[in-house]
Order: C-alpha cells, then structure tokens, then sequence
C-alpha cells in the first residue's frame, strides 16, 4: 500500500486573497519579518498498490480531471510508504 | 420553451428557479436528477445555485464531473441554452464551458445582498430584452465570486462581447476582475452568472429585474 | 484497549462521578435496577440524567409556562412544537443553544448548533424555512472575543448557506459577562401539513429500527454532560467532545427524511442530537410504551473497534433513527441510497418496555425505559435573591450632557445598537424566495405562498433588565419579542424559549431563574401566547462568575393578509411621526446610562401588561385599518436612536417634544410599551381615534423628511446633523472592529 | 532566506467531510481503489533568516497561535531552501 500526496498551490500569478489575509494576521501577531504567504491544500490518499509508477501515474490524472483546477492551480505529487 | 432544473445533491436554489421559470408565460419546467442523463426532451438547461457537494474541495468542482455535465456539453455545442446561476456558474466553470475561475471573494467572506448589476451585453438570448448599460438590482449571494482570468482571456472576452454583466467599480462586492460577474460562451447561447436572478422576480422579494432574463430566453424560443 | 471498569469498580471507584452523576443519583440508579449498572449502562444514565436531557433542575420552573391554546398542535416533549395557521397548515419551531461547544471551538459549536435545531424541526415532518440566532459575546475590545464571535458567525453561516434554509434575523449583545461563556441561540421554523406531522413514538412490536445517516464516530462522546457542568481549565482536555458540522449530508438528510415521510411508512422518527443513539432510542421506546432492542455491530461505523459505550454515546452529527413498518424496509433504504447516505436496520421494536443493546451476540446493557426516561431526578433548588447594594439614588447621570449630538453619535456606535450588516450578510438571507423581510427590521417577514399568508418572527432578550430585576426582565423579554412582530404587522401566535443561566446549585442564581421565569410566563399567560418548547442551559460560568441571566425568546406572528406587512422604516416624505406610549426617566440598565457612567445599575424599565397589550392591539388595528406607513419598536437608546434607526439615507426625521424630563432622560430613557409609526397625514384623526379609544398615549412629534435630521427639544435645538452621517456612525460602529483591527 | 512549509491536516479521528466529498467523486471518476481521502492546508511562506533553528520555533508559533486549530488538527513543519 502505498499513501499518495497531492499538493495543489495556486499559480505564482494567481492573487491568494487567502495567503495576504493571513500574512497580514502574522504580521499582527509579531511574525513581522514573514513574506510571501501562499495557502493550498493537501490531498492524501491511500492507493492499495506497491507499483509507484502506476501510483504516480494515478495521481497525476485524478490531479489533473479533478484535484487541481489548471486555470490557476499548480500541484506537486509525492507518493510515500503508508 | 421546456426547461431542466438540474438538481445535484447540494442544490439548493433549485425550487426557486423553478418557481421563476413559471412565472413566465409559455415556460415549463422539470426537475432532473443529476444522474439521469437524457436531456434531449429540453429546450433550456438550467443549472441552479447552492453548494453542490458541499462546496468541498472548490465550489463547482465535483458537480463539474458528474455524469450529467457530459451531456450538458453536448446540449451547449449543440446549440441549446444552459444558464448557469452561482453554483450554477461555478459549475459551468469547472466544466470548462466558461472561461476563467471563480475565487474566494476578496474579503474572504460569504456575502448576502442586493446590489447594483450592469447589463454589458444586450446582444444575447438572456439579455435582449434589456438595454446596454441598464443598471439592475439583483440580489448575490456568495462565497465564491471572484472571476479571475488572464490578460489574454480577458481581452478575448472583451473583443468577443461576452461579458454580459458587470458590477459597477465602485460597487464591486467580491473583487471580480474588471467586475466581470455574468459570462457568455463565444456561441452566446451559454450564460453563467453570479447574481441571483431568479430571486428578483417579485415586488415583495425586493426587485423584479430578474424576470426579464427568463422573459428574454423565452422571446430567444418562440423567435 | 484498556478494558472497560466493572460495575464493582464503577461504584467503588465512584467513576460515575467523571460522568456528572453524583452518589444520591447512582445510588437510585441501582435501586432502579436493582443491580449495579455496568459501564455502558452507567454512560447511558449519565446523559439521561444530565440537565440537559432530564431538565432536572429546571422542571418545577418550566410547569410556570403556559403551553396551551386552540392553536397549539403540539407543546413541549416533542423534537419542537407545532401551532396551527389554517388552512390545514401549521408552524414548527423552537430554539436550542450550542454554549459551551462554542467556548470551545467556535466555528465547529455554532455550525452543528444550527445542524441540530435544523434537524429538530425537521424530525417533525417539516420543511425548515427560516433560521434566525441570538448571540452573547465578551467586549470586542478584546481579540479573544473577536476571534470567538466571527468564528461562530462564519459557522453559522456555513451551515445554514450550505444546507439552503435562509438566516433571516437575530440578535447580538456583547458584555463583559460573556467573556469566557459566549452563548449561541439558533431558532429554526418549518412548515407543515396537518396530515404530514410525524412523532417519536415507537410502536408495532417487531417492527424495523432503521439509521439514517453519517456513519458514527468517536465524536462528541460526554457532549450532554459536557453541556450541563460549569467551564473550566479542564475543559480543554475534554476537548475529544468536538464534533464536526457536515451540512452537505445534513442536507441530504433532510431531503432523503421529507422523502421518506412521502411514502407513509414511517412510524415514528427522532434526530440524534445530544445523547445521540441513547436519547433517540430510549425516548422513541418510552413515548411509545413499548420497548427497543439494537444490535449495535448494524450500527454504521466511522472509528474501528468502538465500544457500546462508546456507539450509544457518540454525538457524531447529521444522524437520524425511523421506526418503519415492517416489510417496507427496502422502499425506504432506495431513498437512502439515492440520497448517497448510509443506512441500515440495526434493530425492533419489543414489547418489554427495554432498552436492550446487542454486541457480538452478547447482550450488553438492558435498561427499563421509565428509569431512563421519567424516574429522572428533579431538584427543587433554593432561591434566594443576592444581598442588595447601595446605589445612587437615581439612575440618571448627575449632569446632563452638554453635546447632545455627540452622545447621539456615541450611543449609535457603539457596538450593541450599531448596525450588523457585517454579521448578516454572512448569512444567506434569501434563499427559497420567501423573505419579504430579511435581518435589518424589527421581525423577519416570511411569505407562506401556499396559504396566502406571512410570518412575523422575531428573537429578542435583554439580560442588562434581567440582572438588574430577574421578574420585570422577564415580563419585558416577551412583551418585547411580542411587540417586535406586532410592528410588522403580525398577531403574536406562539413562542419557544432559551433560557441560559449560571449554576442552579448557587441560591442566587436559581432565584434569577425563578423569578425571570415567573415573569416570562407571566407575560405569556397575559398576552394568550403558548410556550411550545424550549431549551435549557445551565452552568454558563467561567471562573465562578456566571454571565448575567440570559433568558431569549423566539417570538412567531401571523400576518393573515399580505397587505399588513409592515416596514420598521420611513416611507414617504411629509408622513406624520407619531410616539405612541409613555415615556419615563427610566436609564437603569439602559445603554445611555452604561456610557454615561461606565456600569448598569437601579431599576430596569417597568412593564405594565395590560398597556402593553393594548398597545400591541391598537398598533394592530391601525395597521390592518391600512393607517401605517412604517412601525418601529423603541428599545435599546430609546426614542433618539429609534429615530435613526428608522430613517433611511433619504428619510429622515424632524421632530420636536415638550416634556417635563430631563432632555436626556426624554431621549434616551428606554420606557417600554413604545412605539414609533409614521403615517400619511390625513390619517391622523383616525389613529388618533384608535389610540384614545384604547387609552394609548400618543403623540405626534414631526414629520418624515429628507437629508436633516432634527430633534427639538422644550423649544431648543437639541440635535441637528445630515442623516448620511449619522447613519455611518451606526453603520459603522460594529463593522468597524473587524475591518479595522 | 529560508522556505517554510506549515501541513495541517485534520486529527485522524476527526470527521473529514471533504475528504469523504472528494473520494466519493474520485470512485465515481473511475478510480475506485482509492482509500481514506484525506484533505488539508499547506501553508507556505518566505522568512528572511538563515537559522533553521530559529525558522522551525517561529513556524511552531505561528501554527499553534494561527494556522492550525488545535482542537481539531495537527501540523507537522517542513523547512526548505528559499
Ligand atoms: N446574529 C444575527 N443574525 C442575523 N441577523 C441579525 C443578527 N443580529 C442582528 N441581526 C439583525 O439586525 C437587525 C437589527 O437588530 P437590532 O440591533 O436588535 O435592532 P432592533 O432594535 O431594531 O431590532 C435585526 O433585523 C436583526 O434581525
Ligand atoms: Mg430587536
């Protein structure tokens, strides 16, 4: 068994409302030196196979027909012992 | 003029838009349940607000993938009308019969009102029974609003004419690009909208500027 | 896994003692039984027996409430009450309060807060159509408080947005009081047909007991006994109580319920809210006389190897147990299934008048159902008031103040009477096209398009009157929540309550229960207006302080003809302003006092019952004699801000008074029994008429205008300022604290 | 200048109505060995110090005052090159 992890970061040129919203709070809270704050999602999963390449493979087209929107999105795949 | 009310688990405006449609004078309409794929007794596909799915993962996006949305491409490139309202819109989106993407409004916040909505575009099946520049009052009611595309989408959008509602700057609620809040496919018989017309169609809800969308599509019809 | 104490040890150890139940109640348990209970037992005891299962502590109080009248389909007992509206149509409605789950995690306490009213409402054969919530946080001086409210309001938000039921209206008040005990009061209404209203009781021996719903998991385990015990720093290691809001299946569960009520082959149906599977299962055996065995290993799991004690205690949300008739089982689970929702039999109804759990063959508890269910404890608590302090003598301040204007700006921003748009518009107020008139007014107006007619509904409560006199506060809380919706046009039909108080084990705190809820019912035996369900919450302290006695009312009116609905604002240019009731120095409690002296202190506003119906009744008929342009109840910053708030950026107020008060005591007093209308002018000999008639003072004060707002005073000036400024000062005042900080 | 990656996934027993939502979708798009879908936050940021010592206790901070809920989630902390 294998655990795939799928990270989806919104483009660089994307504006993350979310990302300025919570850098301004850190701020707030005296992290002032923090720059550059970017939220995205994690997506994990557990994949009953011992095949990486077929996991990745798996991954890479879930990501692609569901998990991350390409119009803004980018996303990383990492696949991990479970 | 014979219309589906698409309804996925999550819908949530569906009654409403049902209501509204039969309001209009020469209009039916019927429930479709998102697994029943046969659309072809139609002649308007209409894609209601709520939270498909919960809104998880992002709004519109497991709607965007069900069995239906292959059908309702097909009805779209066939030539069919599809309206798309909020959810109905994300939906559209997530399908990738509209262009651009739908983002957290910009003060990160659900917002509920009614605001000040331009008609850009009066050239098509959902808005020619309005002028160009008329200013309406239609209720919104979203999390999600925040149309975003690239400068070269937009342009496009620009020279084709398929915007077909804005908020006016100074009244921009979400942070919409250029205020974009309604949206044509470059065929004109595909529209998704942010605003809620089908809650603006009675003098006690507040506004009747909805009605002429619906009024419009009709004319479109019988034309 | 740490094996389970055995009943030995449960006594020996006194371990029921972690459950909440003291030595008197175990003791009686095992006389009930007969035997000493085992773990599992003792668990399903402990929430039965808790406050907020059993009303063990509030019993006595709640027999005070009237909860009859032609009109009441259904009072207390049931998920909520139902009172008819003609037409072979009725009301269901009631209020529950999410206090300490929000203390501790607020998103997640005031979303299934609203996730369990909903489902409330809709166990009774319902369709939710408004919700409406009552808030009581700290200062939002403090970050603390800040972070608490937006969270429970976002929560709020996500749950009622998602599920598509329309927030309507609501209340917020901050005070120093609630700082660590914030209170969350959520009001659900639905409609129903006669012939659709559906109950909890299990009856027909052998048949099904189906599940409905999300699978159960380790959620919320201790969450009614959490609810009944007083916060402290231990709370936080109970923290496992959380449990998580899912609306996507709460509305899947809702349409898949209304579905099934379709068929007919539902014999009784309960939600699991607090006590989950135990308090449905129990109360549906016991309302039914008859009995229930479950086989707990049927019961949809989320967490692997759970115990008895652990499936029948979980508050694991969006989760409802039928009684269906035997051999329609499978009609019923393909609604389930269409609505993507797992299901199953997990057990029958008997005759033995039990509860009997089974585990892996093993029967694993076996309760009488009357020792869960009506044997409960119930505690007559000693009442006495607290030791009086000595006060100034009068509760006006010495001075009166140089700037009126300025006090008028200070009362409008400040927090409690400034505008809430920054809260409700988080709420999607409109959904289901039925709001006429969404938060912002007096009451919520909802149009009911199958009986051509509209509810008035408003949710009202001022602890400043109840901690200063427990008895007038009461009798104030309903003649105000009354009046609210009588100023949209309705005739006051019904109430539900949520009564939040501190420890009742402290004298001076069951006094204030006793007394607030002796007025209350009072005030409701006067008015004709039936109590049909409520909610009690208890052990709202932090710290050993208890935040100020906290009784909210969720007020229903009807409004028979549409044409009677009735706006809280200005209309027309050159309408007449009328003042109707009568206005006394009366500042104790009042918002001017707290910012003119920095505390609350002396007498609240008295409340005569008799004028107040006649008012309410006056009111009434000039507006369905279609004299009203706009109604407006006067409440929190009396007559001055009333005024503001009734005027819009284009209709305002000029209006001048003769009055022997002081000009602050005048403007600012909070007298109850007023109201403020304003009519077309050549209807003013009529109202006049109506108003004599019924002995109501009244007086006509100006007129509606535009752009200045005036207020004249013995013949001086007192206040003159652009309406567009004083508005953003309201406007702005609340909003403010989040935007800015 | 270090990058610093906050992951803050739900607690394990904690209802993960997302992730339920979502591998519902991915059986019905045909990937139907998928299990135990689990959704989260990354949250990633920009801090101008070299100290890896030093980023990690901030990164901590910032995740048990802001960026992860303690009642409800868990974090773990990455810190990378910038
Ligand atoms: N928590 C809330 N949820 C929804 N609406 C709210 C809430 N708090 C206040 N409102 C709305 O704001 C409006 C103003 O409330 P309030 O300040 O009590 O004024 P009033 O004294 O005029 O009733 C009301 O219509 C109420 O419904
Ligand atoms: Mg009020």
């Amino acid at each position: 068994m294998l655990k795939g992890v799928i990270t989806v970061m919104l483009q660089p040129n994307v504006l993350d409302v979310q990302g300025q919203a919570v850098q301004g709070a850190l701020k707030h809270l005296g992290f002032e030196s923090v720059e550059k704050v970017r939220i995205g999602r994690q997506i994990e999963m557990i994949l009953p196979t011992e095949d990486r390449e077929a996991a990745r493979l798996q991954l890479r087209e879930m990501a692609e027909q569901l998990l991350a929107n390409p119009v803004i999105e980018d996303f990383q795949i990492d696949i991990q012992e479970a | 003029m014979h219309c589906a009310v698409l309804v996925f688990p999550g819908s949530n405006c569906d009654v409403d838009l049902y209501k509204a449609i039969l309001q209009i004078k020469g209009a039916t309409a019927e429930y479709v349940w998102h697994t029943d794929t046969d659309l072809d007794r139609f002649d308007v596909l209409l894609i209601p607000g709520g939270f498909t799915y919960g809104d998880y993962l992002r709004p519109g996006a497991l709607a965007g993938v069900s069995p239906v949305i292959a059908s309702v491409k097909k009805a779209a490139n066939s030539g069919k009308l599809v309206l798309g309202i909020c959810n109905g819109f994300q939906i559209l989106i997530e399908a990738g019969l509209l262009p651009g993407a739908l983002l957290p409004n910009q003060s990160l916040q659900f917002i509920c009102d009614v605001v000040p909505v331009k008609v850009v575009q009066s050239k098509s099946p959902f808005t020619s029974s309005y002028n160009h520049g008329d200013l309406l009052r239609l209720p919104i009611a979203h999390g999600s609003g925040n149309y975003y595309c690239d400068e070269v989408t937009h342009q496009e959008l620009e020279s084709n004419g398929q915007i077909a509602f804005s908020f006016p700057p100074e009244n921009n609620p979400n942070g919409s690009l250029a205020g974009i809040t309604g949206l044509l496919n470059e065929q004109r018989n595909v529209l998704g909208m942010m605003p809620h017309p089908e809650r603006a169609v009675k003098q006690w809800l507040g506004s009747t500027d909805g009605l002429r969308l619906f009024q419009s599509m009709l004319e479109h019809h019988t034309a | 896994m740490p094996q389970e104490p055995s009943p030995q040890q449960i006594a020996e150890q006194t371990i029921y003692r972690e459950m909440g139940l003291n030595p008197d109640e175990y003791n009686r348990i095992v006389e009930l039984l007969g035997r000493q209970p085992n773990y599992t037992e003792t668990g399903i005891f402990a929430v039965m027996w808790s406050e907020h299962c059993s009303y063990k502590n509030s019993k006595p109080l709640l027999k005070l409430f009237p909860t009859e009248g032609p009109q009441v389909l259904q009072g207390p007992g049931e998920g909520a009450g139902i009172v008819d509206i003609g037409d072979g149509w009725a009301v269901v409605f009631k209020v529950e309060s999410h206090n300490h789950p929000t203390a501790v995690e607020p998103y997640q306490g005031a979303a299934t807060g609203v996730g369990g009213i909903l489902r409330d409402i809709f166990s009774m054969g319902a369709r939710p159509i408004a919700l409406m919530n009552s808030l009581r946080f700290g200062t939002l001086d403090k970050a603390h408080n800040r972070y608490l409210l937006s969270h429970a309001v976002s929560g709020i938000a996500a749950y009622g947005n998602c599920i598509g039921v329309p927030t309507v209206g609501g209340e917020v008040f901050l005070e120093t009081c609630y700082d660590e005990n914030p209170l969350v009061n959520v009001f659900c209404l639905g409609i129903v047909k006669h012939d659709q209203i559906q109950h909890g009781k299990a009856s027909g021996l052998g048949n099904p007991v189906l599940y409905l719903g999300n699978a159960t998991g380790r959620d919320g385990i201790h969450g009614a006994t959490f609810a009944s015990e007083e916060l402290s720093e231990g709370s936080a290691s109970k923290r496992p109580a959380v449990q998580v809001g899912d609306p996507f299946a709460g509305k899947r569960l809702l349409e898949a319920c209304l579905e099934i009520y379709q068929t007919g082959a539902v014999v009784s149906v309960q939600d699991m809210g607090a006590a989950g599977l135990t308090c449905s299962s129990t109360e549906m055996g016991f309302k039914g006389q008859t009995g229930i065995d479950l086989n707990l290993d049927k019961v949809p799991k989320r967490a692997e190897s759970m115990t008895a004690y652990e499936i029948m205690l979980s508050e694991s949300q969006e989760r409802m147990l039928f009684v269906i008739e035997k051999g329609r089982e499978s009609e019923v689970q393909k609604i389930c299934d269409k609505w993507e929702l797992p299901n199953a039999i997990v057990g029958e109804v008997t005759n033995n008048q039990h509860l009997s759990l089974f585990q892996d063959g093993q029967q694993v508890a076996n309760l009488p159902l009357d020792a869960c269910c009506e044997l409960t404890p119930v505690y007559q608590r000693e009442a006495h008031p607290p030791e009086k302090e000595t006060l100034p003598k009068s509760s006006s301040p010495e001075k009166e103040p140089k700037n009126y204007l300025e006090v008028l700006k200070q009362l409008l921003v400040h927090p409690n009477i400034s505008d809430k748009s920054w809260v409700y518009q988080q709420y999607d107020s409109m959904v289901g096209t039925r709001t006429a008139q969404g938060p912002g007014g007096d009451a919520a107006v909802i149009i009911l398009e199958e009986c051509q007619k509209a509810l008035a509904i408003s949710m009202d409560g001022n602890s400043r009157y109840v901690v200063l006199d427990p008895y007038l506060g009461g009798l104030i809380t309903v003649a105000e929540a009354a009046r609210n919706v009588v100023c949209a046009g309705a005739r006051p039909l019904a109430l539900t309550d949520g009564l939040n108080y501190g420890s009742p084990e402290k004298p001076e705190i069951f006094w204030q229960m006793q007394e607030s809820v002796r007025g209350m019912a009072e005030a409701c035996e006067f008015l004709s207006l039936p109590v049909t369900g409520g909610n009690v919450s208890l052990y709202n302290e932090s710290r050993g302080e208890a935040i100020y006695p906290t009784p909210i009312i969720g007020m229903v009116g009807l409004i028979e003809n549409l044409n009677h609905i009735t706006p809280s604002n200005f209309q027309s240019l050159g309408d007449q302003i009328w003042l109707l009731g009568e206005t006394f120095a009366e500042l104790g409690g009042s918002c001017y006092q707290e910012i003119s002296s920095g505390r609350i202190f002396g007498n609240a506003p008295k409340l005569e019952l008799d004028r107040e119906k006649n008012l309410q009744e006056a009111v009434l008929v000039a507006i369905e004699s279609g004299l009203v342009s706009s109604a407006h109840d006067l409440s929190l910053g009396g007559l001055a801000v009333a005024l503001v708030k009734a005027s819009t950026e284009s209709f305002t107020a000029s209006v001048s008074f003769e009055s022997a008060l002081r000009a602050d005591e005048f403007l600012f007093s909070e007298s109850q029994s007023r109201i403020l209308l304003s009519i077309p002018n050549q209807f003013s000999a009529l109202l006049q008429s109506i108003m004599s008639e019924r002995k109501i003072p009244s007086l006509l004060i100006g007129e509606v205008v535009s752009d200045q707002f005036r207020i004249s005073f013995n013949d001086e000036l007192l206040i003159q300022d652009q309406i567009q400024s004083l508005k953003a000062c309201w406007r702005d005042g609340f909003r403010d604290y989040f935007t800015k900080t």
